[in-house]
């Protein structure tokens, strides 16, 4: 990990028209950096604006306002070349990995789609890393002559990786990329993530809910709430350390894979109303379920500020 | 529980690249197509019929012995026969001969009308819809134009302006607007398509637009098109009898599967075969057409792959 | 207490180009009313086939639901040979389901509202209005804020988990008989998946419904489950109750799926333990045991002849050579690392 | 939407511009004048009264302006040359209404019956009733449209004696025309409609709905149709502006008052006013009805109208 | 073309007009047809046969064509109940009779001024203004060189119109019924416009029927009219009209009797109606002519052997077989039979032409050579390629190109190309002069050889041939104002001579006839075509 930042998130808006002058915001400015060879987890409730975030960072969606740097330039500024070239170094996995896979081509198209983007290979070669990067996401050479249908859930999202990685970037924004795998491919692939980043130093942006796979890969985790983030800070403080009271309740509810653990342990249970990202509230968007909440919360709404040492949170009350 | 040798007990070493086997040679979609259409005994059945077709239009005119433009005067609408197969028509010409004669205008119009529709349409629909905004605007406004403008206006004046008779003329005349149908078409359908996860999946990989239209949306849109190409092939031998009207089609004593049916509606009641024959051929043609497209439609949908 | 549902010998193969694809192998499962059975197993080996199948929902062809199996819905009836029209009433109302990928399994051309509703309209016989009202308070209960602005949303316009959680509405609004839950909570974030598991949890104990859960998330099965099956390459590699596999498990993939679960007190980044190697092709013909080319006990014998199924208690099996008195021993302890261990 | 209509609208003025524009250039840069129709090759006093009684002497711009500023002005068309005296507007709304309502009735008919085939068809796909129907769809495009409309006139009201053979003013009349004229539709909308039906009912949406027990036909009504009626939709626009422009050959043979026959003949016969006022016409619906279309288009599918929006 | 005599040849039809009028249905109707819409029922503008036909019901010309016993057509007192020609034939006296508008309002002499005036007034721009050439000063007050009130016309009184000819002209009277000459009402025209006789009530009629209803392009329903001078003789109390275009939708709507009486064209239809019982078959020859035309400015066709030779080759007994089916006659000369000078037909006094060169000539082909050789040109008729250009784009014209194609093949051994040309262009290329043979028919305005022999003067523009010939020019000037019909004969017999004989400019080929299928009910209704009683005097019986 360097120094330099390879992504600048700089006041990101991304809003979405829901019919008669509805606007929902889906990612309500935000500001934060991505280093070289770092990985930055995601978290944040179902909805709350990760994918959204992600999307708009590599340009898929036009932003609102705001900025997206990649190495100094404007990503949503680029001219078409500039564009190319950026995508091969910018790659994303896909949520949703069945709607991402075009019905009819085969796996093995699937994935030399990117390789034939950017690379010149001769067919035997092309050939040779195809299957070579099937393996590596564990699927069989005899895959690549099937159609997405014909795969398994974890199947597909593992050919959404393969996709991915077959460009070979350097910064791949991974929205939920190993939520449909068990557990031993889930640490195959994680795995991989990480040898590929200190071999080559790829940066990730980890947007996950598998928190304990977020804090073993992550160096840094930001939590997002309704469209803001509403902490930063280096994983081991998030988890260990908590200050955001969302980020409390989300790190008690991580279930643990023991029965009596399991049986005995208490959750905090967030009550209240969850407020719409379609008109959402002034003060901060938290306030309604937060058990420490005053009339500031109501009111004001809470900015990043950087409480101890790269960590940073969005809340009056720390 | 049976005995089983010790043995057999002892640990191995796993070579875990064992696994690995290829089972089966890796294909591509379009392979997985070619190789299903071929098991679709229909879609084969028409080809073949389709292919005898093409032959008797190559050596059916000489079979009958009699020129396929020869009038005699004392066998007036006669009945089909043994002497004159389909019979013959208005002015005593063999119908047998003149049929499969129509047939090499009519087949080449056709399909390379049909043809020719289909890329020009398909490829300006894919652009206008893929690219959206203005250049959609701007490219479906010409559409309009395109379309509103008399077509009977703007033939005549090319047949005027022209003034030749070449094959290349007759195409143009016939091109010049029958691509907009499958433009407005192949239009609507990328609309749909264009939305899809998996056209943003290939847009993040840097995919040219060109490459996505051709790779992922018209893949996808095959499916009508090939019903619009099943249209457009007896759209084309009929609109090729219209521009013969006009002075620009094919020159008499040529004549084509529309003229011959043409000629014959007046007085169908009575010689229903002078109809019968010349549009047998193209409804056979059509058919083949769409039995063909039918298994192709089939072929192209992997998740039909059985 | 009453089965709801006995699975016999169930094997269904696709047939693909390439030949046949026996990608569920001889599964047989009970499953009581009011219990939850967790399908756990390698990505591909089988679950979503196995579920889909109970519902008669696999596309014939491509799928083959092999002769000889049966699938015994309450006692009597054989799902594999019910009618069509006993069929549709079966589903819905005896029994739903929530598909794995939320995106295409929602029609895109109806609101969500729409698609919950009818399912409403259809088991529940509600009006409109009232379907409406249901509608709304379901996904309330799914958690969905702004449920009354939601409901005119398109599927497109959801996040990921939301949609994920419009299918669990969906399966939910007609109080099945057996719920299968394919993957329902994959794209949800932990508090959220912690309500949902109560909702599941709720509707079991309330209106005894069974529920068949298929997930990777071991730690929602040890919350949840009542029972485990253990999959692999297309057939049950081991089953037991909670206890009896997180604690007491003995076949190598149940250890290798256990060790492969990163944990919060792992040091960031150090290699998480994994499997190496892949499955077996599914087409090809399997010899010996499935998972003898992946496995580090791997005998002789394993890579000759299936293993046959050796019953350790009432409620706990396993498909295993190394429980044959002749195989040598595997320590357990030391295989498991962690708190884990017993 | 209403800024995007109101767009939408400034582009249609603009369309049809250039299209009167080219259309009266064109019109007038071919050989021939309205006064060849009477076949006889009339003194050259005769014709110059006749041009200069309507405007036809003057200068090609000088007319062009000079009927923009009527229409622009009044609305005004202008007189028909080959029916002296008769408003082009008021012959055009008279007639079109003719051929709209037969048109209209054939179109209701055409997709009616057209989906429903094209749905059984797929449903049924290689057997029996989907032959059958693409059997039906190719004789509807293969056989001309005159000899389907000569059988059922000469079956219906010769032979059987059920229907009258021409006329115009009571719904006995409009029925052999407007299954005459609905056949093409039913072939193309059955074929579109079986294309489109499987592709759609192989998604998976469409194995959620049967896992909620949905009964066949409401799969079909609620889940398939909309998926799948996009191409339908495509044609129906130039359909509407060609059912109020008729079909030449069928007002033909049934006698029908419809505006058909003015679109073609007008041009054979150089009446240039009413070349210009059917093409207006015609164009003024097809641009309307490509509008519709679009917005159908977002209706039918949601997805459409977001990616209309996003740019 | 309009009137004009028309020779009755069928033998069957003539105990119709003997038929008693007795015991005659109680309810009177007729449905007819039209092919077309009439393009407009003022008189002073259209030229289609359709609004012909209607004009002649519902208004009264000065007179009538009718039928005599023989059937031969007379011209009869209508409008006019007598009338007076001045002995040098250049002035003619009509007396009136008394007759009322639909409206009330009698009829004078002042309409039929009125109505002539308009017609030629340049600003009506008339098309058919040129058949009252005649009429003193009627040029150039159509050329706006005089005020409309220097015209020829003057109604002396409200019952007297006295017109002034140019010159004496022989075939005056066959001009008094046509639509330029109808009587038409200033106050009417003044009010409606231009939308005068564009609707039913946009014109007062003054003739044996009111048009109540007309549904464009559909229908059209008279009734009689109780204001007619005759009235009692007018039977008919109803007649509907339909327009129908489409030739086998009329064969329909004759076998089903939806309409009354209808023109068959096609052999097949007319062998099927002459078994029907109830139908009477009526056949006459109409006063036209099909022919070839050439270009005399061309390089081949300047020459006139060559013209003979593409003249006799046409195999005209085969031609009329083949194409027209056996229907239409074999022409060998350019005057169609039905046209008569006084009171013989002309066809009967001067042997056709053609058959003169015909027997001189047995083998076209020598002609041909002979005519290239004069050109000097490649003598080999397999070298030449002509260009036939046909004036009309549907089928009929494709198989008639056709067979003209490998006819001329066949005869000449020349090659042919066939150029189909929408009828306007056709139009134009002829009149530019851009085409080698040309193709059409006329049919005669009017009673008289002129009206076929005038179209090929020089300063005429009827059919643009380019020929130019004085001596021919002269025969016709010197026929036009020849009062004696015998002197006038043998001008007309050379200037066809000229035309066919020596010079071969066209190359007539058929005359065409007409076939007319009546159900035997019918009664009165005339069977010559272009008579102009219309359905004045028509009934039915039996019905
Ligand atoms: N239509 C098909 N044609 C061929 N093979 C198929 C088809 N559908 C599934 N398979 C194969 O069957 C096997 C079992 O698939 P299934 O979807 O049941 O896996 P799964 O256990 O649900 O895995 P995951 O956890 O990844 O969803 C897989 O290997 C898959 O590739
Ligand atoms: N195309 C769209 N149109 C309208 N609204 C959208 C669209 N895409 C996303 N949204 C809305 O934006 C918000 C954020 O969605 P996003 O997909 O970014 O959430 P997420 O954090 O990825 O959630 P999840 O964890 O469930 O995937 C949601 O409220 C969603 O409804
Ligand atoms: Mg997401
Ligand atoms: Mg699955």
């Amino acid at each position: 990990m360097s120094n330099e930042n390879l992504i600048e998130v700089v006041n990101l808006k991304k809003y979405f028209n829901v019919g008669k002058n509805k606007i929902l915001k889906a990612v309500d400015d935000v500001s934060f950096n991505i280093k070289k060879g770092e990985t930055l987890g995601l978290v944040g409730e179902s909805g709350c604006g990760k994918t959204t975030c992600g999307r708009t960072i590599l340009g898929l969606y036009a932003a609102t306002s705001g900025h997206v740097y990649y190495c100094g330039k404007d990503v949503h500024a680029m001219d078409f070349n500039e564009k190319i070239k950026f995508k091969k170094n910018a790659q994303i996995i896909l949520q949703d990995p069945y709607a991402s896979l075009d019905p009819r081509m085969t796996i093995g198209e699937i994935i030399g789609e990117g390789i034939d983007v950017h690379f010149k290979l001769t067919r035997i070669e092309r050939q040779r890393r195809i299957n070579e990067l099937l393996d590596t996401v564990g699927l069989n050479q005899e895959h690549a002559s099937r159609f997405p249908h014909e795969l398994s859930g974890g199947q597909r999202q593992r050919v959404g990786i393969a996709r991915a990685l077959a460009v070979e970037p350097q910064f791949i924004v991974c929205d939920e990329p190993i939520s449909a795998l068990d557990v031993s491919i889930q640490a195959q692939i994680v795995n991989l993530l990480v040898r590929l980043q200190k071999e080559i130093g790829l940066t990730y942006l980890f947007i996950s809910h598998d928190l304990s796979m977020v804090k073993h890969i992550s160096d840094r985790v930001g939590v997002m709430y309704l469209g803001s983030m509403v902490e930063l800070a280096p994983s081991f403080n998030i988890y260990q350390k908590p200050l955001h009271p969302y980020t409390k309740a989300l790190i008690s509810a991580i279930p643990i894979p023991d029965p009596k653990i399991e049986d005995e342990r208490k959750r905090i249970k967030l009550e209240g109303e969850v407020p719409s990202p379609i008109n959402p509230p002034e003060g901060c968007k938290f306030f309604k379920r937060c058990v420490q909440a005053t009339d500031k919360c109501k009111n004001v709404s809470p900015q990043l500020k950087e409480v101890e040492k790269n960590h940073f949170v969005a809340c009056h009350q720390c | 529980m049976e005995t089983i040798s010790k043995e057999k007990f002892r640990r191995i070493q796993i070579d875990y690249k064992e696994s690995e086997k290829i089972a089966r040679p890796q294909i591509g979609y379009w392979q997985d197509v070619w190789r299903r259409l071929k098991s679709n005994k229909v879609a084969i059945l028409s080809l073949i019929i389709l292919v005898i077709i093409v032959f008797m239009t190559i050596i059916g005119p000489y079979l009958s012995g009699y020129d396929f433009k020869e009038i005699d005067s004392a066998k007036i609408n006669q009945r089909p026969s043994k002497e004159n197969w389909f019979g013959t028509d208005e002015l005593g010409r063999d119908i047998f001969a003149r049929v499969w004669k129509a047939g090499r205008v009519s087949m080449v119009i056709g399909i390379t009308g049909a043809l020719i529709s289909a890329v020009v349409g398909t490829m300006y629909g894919g652009f206008s819809a893929y690219f959206g905004g203005r250049v959609d605007t701007i490219m479906m406004r010409i559409v309009e134009i395109l379309i509103s403008v008399p077509y009977l206006l703007v033939v005549i004046l090319i047949s005027i302006i022209t003034d030749s008779r070449s094959l290349g003329t007759m195409m143009i005349s016939l091109t010049l607007t029958g691509w907009c149908g499958t433009a407005r078409m192949v239009r609507g359908q990328m609309l749909q398509l264009k939305s899809q996860e998996y056209i943003l999946a290939a847009e993040a990989l840097g995919v040219k637009p060109l490459k996505i239209i051709m790779k992922h949306l018209i893949p996808n849109v095959l499916n009508v098109l090939i019903v619009s190409i099943s249209f457009d092939i007896p759209g084309y031998i009929f609109s090729e009898t219209f521009l013969s009207y006009i002075g620009l089609g094919i020159q008499p004593p040529n004549t084509s599967w529309g003229a011959l049916a043409s000629a014959a509606q007046r007085n169908f009641i009575f010689y229903p075969y002078q109809l019968f024959f010349p549009a047998l051929m193209i409804a056979l043609t059509m058919l083949t057409f769409t039995l063909l497209g039918d298994g192709l439609r089939d072929a192209l949908d992997p998740r039909l792959r059985e | 207490m009453d089965k709801i549902l006995e699975v016999k010998d169930l094997n269904i193969s696709f047939h693909t180009y390439a030949g046949e694809v026996k990608a569920v192998r001889g599964v047989s499962f009970d499953l009581n009313k009011g219990e939850s059975l967790a399908l756990v197993g390698e990505s591909g080996c089988g679950k979503t086939v196995t579920a889909k199948s109970i519902v008669r929902l696999l596309k014939e062809p491509p799928a083959e639901i092999k002769e000889g199996s049966k699938i015994i819905f309450n006692g009597k009836e054989d799902v594999v040979k019910m009618s069509k029209k006993r069929l549709r009433s079966f589903r819905g109302e005896d029994v739903s389901m929530i598909f794995q990928d939320p995106m295409t399994s929602l029609n895109p051309t109806m609101t969500i509202g729409q698609q919950i509703m009818e399912a409403l309209m259809i088991h529940k016989g509600m009006q409109k209005n009232e379907a409406k009202k249901e509608t709304i308070k379901l996904l309330e209960t799914v958690n969905i804020p702004n449920a009354e602005e939601r409901i005119n949303h398109y599927p497109h316009q959801l996040s990921g988990g939301m949609r994920q959680r419009v299918m669990i509405a969906m399966a939910l609004s007609c109080n099945p008989k057996i719920l299968i839950a394919d993957e329902p909570t994959t794209a949800l974030d932990v508090t959220i998946q912690a309500q949902i598991m109560d909702l599941l949890g709720e509707l079991k104990n309330k209106f005894n419904t069974a529920i068949i859960l298929i997930t990777h998330d071991l730690g929602v099965v040890a919350n949840f489950a009542d029972k485990i099956q253990v999959m692999y390459a297309g057939e049950i590699v081991e089953r037991g109750n909670r206890e009896e596999i997180f604690y007491k498990s003995m076949h190598p993939y149940t250890w290798a799926l256990l060790n492969s679960v990163p944990r919060l007190d792992t040091e960031n980044k150090e290699q998480l333990y994994a499997l190496r190697g892949t499955p077996p092709d599914l087409i090809l013909p399997l010899k010996g045991c499935a998972f003898s080319s992946r496995c580090e006990y791997a005998m002789e014998i394993c890579l000759e002849r299936k293993p046959v199924e050796t019953r350790l208690s009432n409620t706990h099996s396993l498909s295993c050579w190394l429980q044959h008195p002749d195989a040598p021993k595997v320590n357990r302890a030391e295989v498991l690392r962690g708190e884990m261990n017993e | 939407m209403t800024r995007y209509i109101i767009k939408r609208v400034g582009y249609m003025l603009l369309t049809l511009f250039i299209i009167i524009t080219i259309t009266f250039f064109l019109m007038h840069s071919i050989p021939g004048d309205p006064l060849a129709h009477m076949a006889k090759n009339l003194p050259e006093q005769i014709k110059e009264n006749y041009y200069k009684k309507y405007g036809l002497d003057q200068p090609v711009m000088v007319q062009y302006v000079k009927f923009l500023k009527n229409l622009i002005t009044e609305g005004d068309l202008g007189q028909s040359l080959r029916y002296p005296g008769r408003s082009v507007t008021d012959t055009i709304l008279e007639h079109s209404k003719v051929s709209g309502r037969l048109g209209a009735q054939a179109i209701i008919i055409g997709i009616t019956i057209g989906i429903i085939l094209g749905v059984v068809a797929a449903l049924f796909r290689n057997k029996w009733p989907d032959y059958l129907i693409m059997f039906i769809a190719i004789l509807g495009v293969t056989v001309p449209i005159f000899i389907i409309a000569s059988i059922l006139q000469y079956s219906f009201s010769v032979k059987f004696k059920i229907l009258p053979t021409t006329g115009w003013g009571k719904v006995k009349h409009t029925i052999l025309p407007t299954i005459a004229l609905s056949f093409g539709s039913i072939a193309t909308y059955a074929r579109y409609m079986r294309s489109n039906v499987l592709e759609v009912i192989n998604q998976d949406y469409i194995l959620t709905a049967q896992a909620k027990g949905v009964s066949p036909f409401n799969i079909v009504i609620k889940h398939i149709l909309r998926n799948a009626i996009l191409p339908v939709i495509t044609i129906i626009g130039p359909e509407i502006a060609g059912i109020f422009t008729g079909s030449f050959v069928i007002e033909r043979i049934f006698g029908i008052p419809g505006l058909g026959s003015y679109y073609i003949t007008s041009i054979n016969d150089r009446d240039y006013t009413m070349i210009i006022g059917t093409t207006v016409f015609y164009a003024a619906l097809f641009v309307v009805a490509q509008l519709i279309t679009d917005i159908l288009y977002g209706i039918v599918d949601p997805r459409i109208r977001v990616s209309e929006k996003d740019e | 073309g309009c009137g004009g005599q028309n020779g009755q040849k069928d033998g069957q039809a003539n105990q119709e007009v003997a038929k008693v009028e007795t015991g005659i249905d109680s309810e009177q109707y007729f449905n007819g047809y039209l092919v077309a819409e009439p393009s407009t029922l003022d008189p002073s503008k259209g030229a289609d046969n359709y609004s012909n036909t209607v004009l002649n019901n519902v208004l009264e010309p000065l007179t009538r064509l009718e039928e005599d016993g023989s059937l031969n057509n007379v011209l009869t007192p209508a409008g006019a109940e007598s009338w007076n020609i001045s002995d040098d034939g250049t002035v003619w006296t009509f007396h009136l009779r008394d007759n009322k508008w639909s409206d009330g309002e009698p009829v004078t002499a002042h309409d039929y001024e009125y109505g002539i005036k308009r017609s030629l007034d340049p600003a009506t721009g008339s098309p058919y203004a040129y058949l009252l050439m005649p009429i003193k000063n009627a040029s150039d007050v159509n050329s706006g060189k005089l005020p409309v009130d220097e015209l020829g016309v003057k109604a002396i009184d409200d019952k007297t119109l006295e017109i002034k000819l140019e010159y004496p002209t022989p075939y005056f009277g066959e001009l008094t019924y046509q639509r330029v000459m109808m009587p038409q009402r200033k106050d009417i025209v003044e009010k409606y416009g231009d939308t005068y006789g564009t609707e039913p009530n946009t014109i007062v009629y003054n003739g044996p029927f009111i048009l109540n209803e007309w549904i464009h392009n559909s229908e059209l329903k008279f009734t009689k009219n109780p204001n007619y001078w005759d009235t009692s003789n007018v039977k008919l109390e109803s007649i509907s009209m339909k327009i129908i275009a489409e030739e086998n939708a009329i064969y329909n709507s004759l076998s089903n009797g939806s309409i009354d009486s209808a023109g068959v064209g096609s052999p097949e239809w007319i062998e099927r109606f002459s078994a029907e019982e109830n139908l009477k078959h009526i056949e006459t020859i109409e006063p036209s002519t099909y022919y070839l035309f050439f270009n005399t400015n061309d390089k081949v066709f300047k020459n006139a052997n060559i013209r003979k030779a593409f003249s006799l080759a046409i195999d005209r007994q085969e031609l009329s077989n083949v194409i027209f089916h056996g229907i239409n006659a074999p022409a060998y000369g350019w005057v169609p039979p039905s046209i008569s000078l006084g009171n013989d037909e002309y066809r009967s006094m001067v042997k056709e032409p053609l058959l003169l060169l015909a027997e001189e000539n047995p083998d076209s082909k020598k002609l041909l050579i002979k005519g290239l050789e004069e050109l000097g040109m490649d003598t080999d008729p397999k070298n030449l390629t002509v260009k036939i250009s046909l004036g009309g784009t549907d089928q009929w014209f494709r198989t008639y190109g056709e067979y003209l194609q490998q006819m001329y093949n066949r005869n000449l051994g020349v090659n042919i190309t066939i150029e189909q040309l929408e009828w306007p262009i056709f139009n134009s290329n002829v009149m530019k002069g851009e085409f080698q043979i040309g193709y059409m028919g006329w049919g005669a305005e009017y009673n008289d050889p002129a009206s076929m022999l005038s179209l090929l003067k020089s300063d005429s523009n009827a059919i643009a041939t380019g020929w130019k010939n004085e001596k021919y020019d002269k025969l016709i000037d010197l026929a036009a104002a020849e009062m004696d019909e015998q002197k006038r004969l043998e001008y007309y017999k050379e200037a066809e001579h000229i035309l066919l004989y020596e010079e071969s400019v066209v190359a007539p080929s058929v005359y065409p006839k007409s076939n007319t299928f009546r159900y035997k009910y019918i009664n009165g209704l005339g069977v010559t075509p272009f008579g102009t009683s219309g359905w004045k005097y028509g009934y039915t019986q039996g019905r």
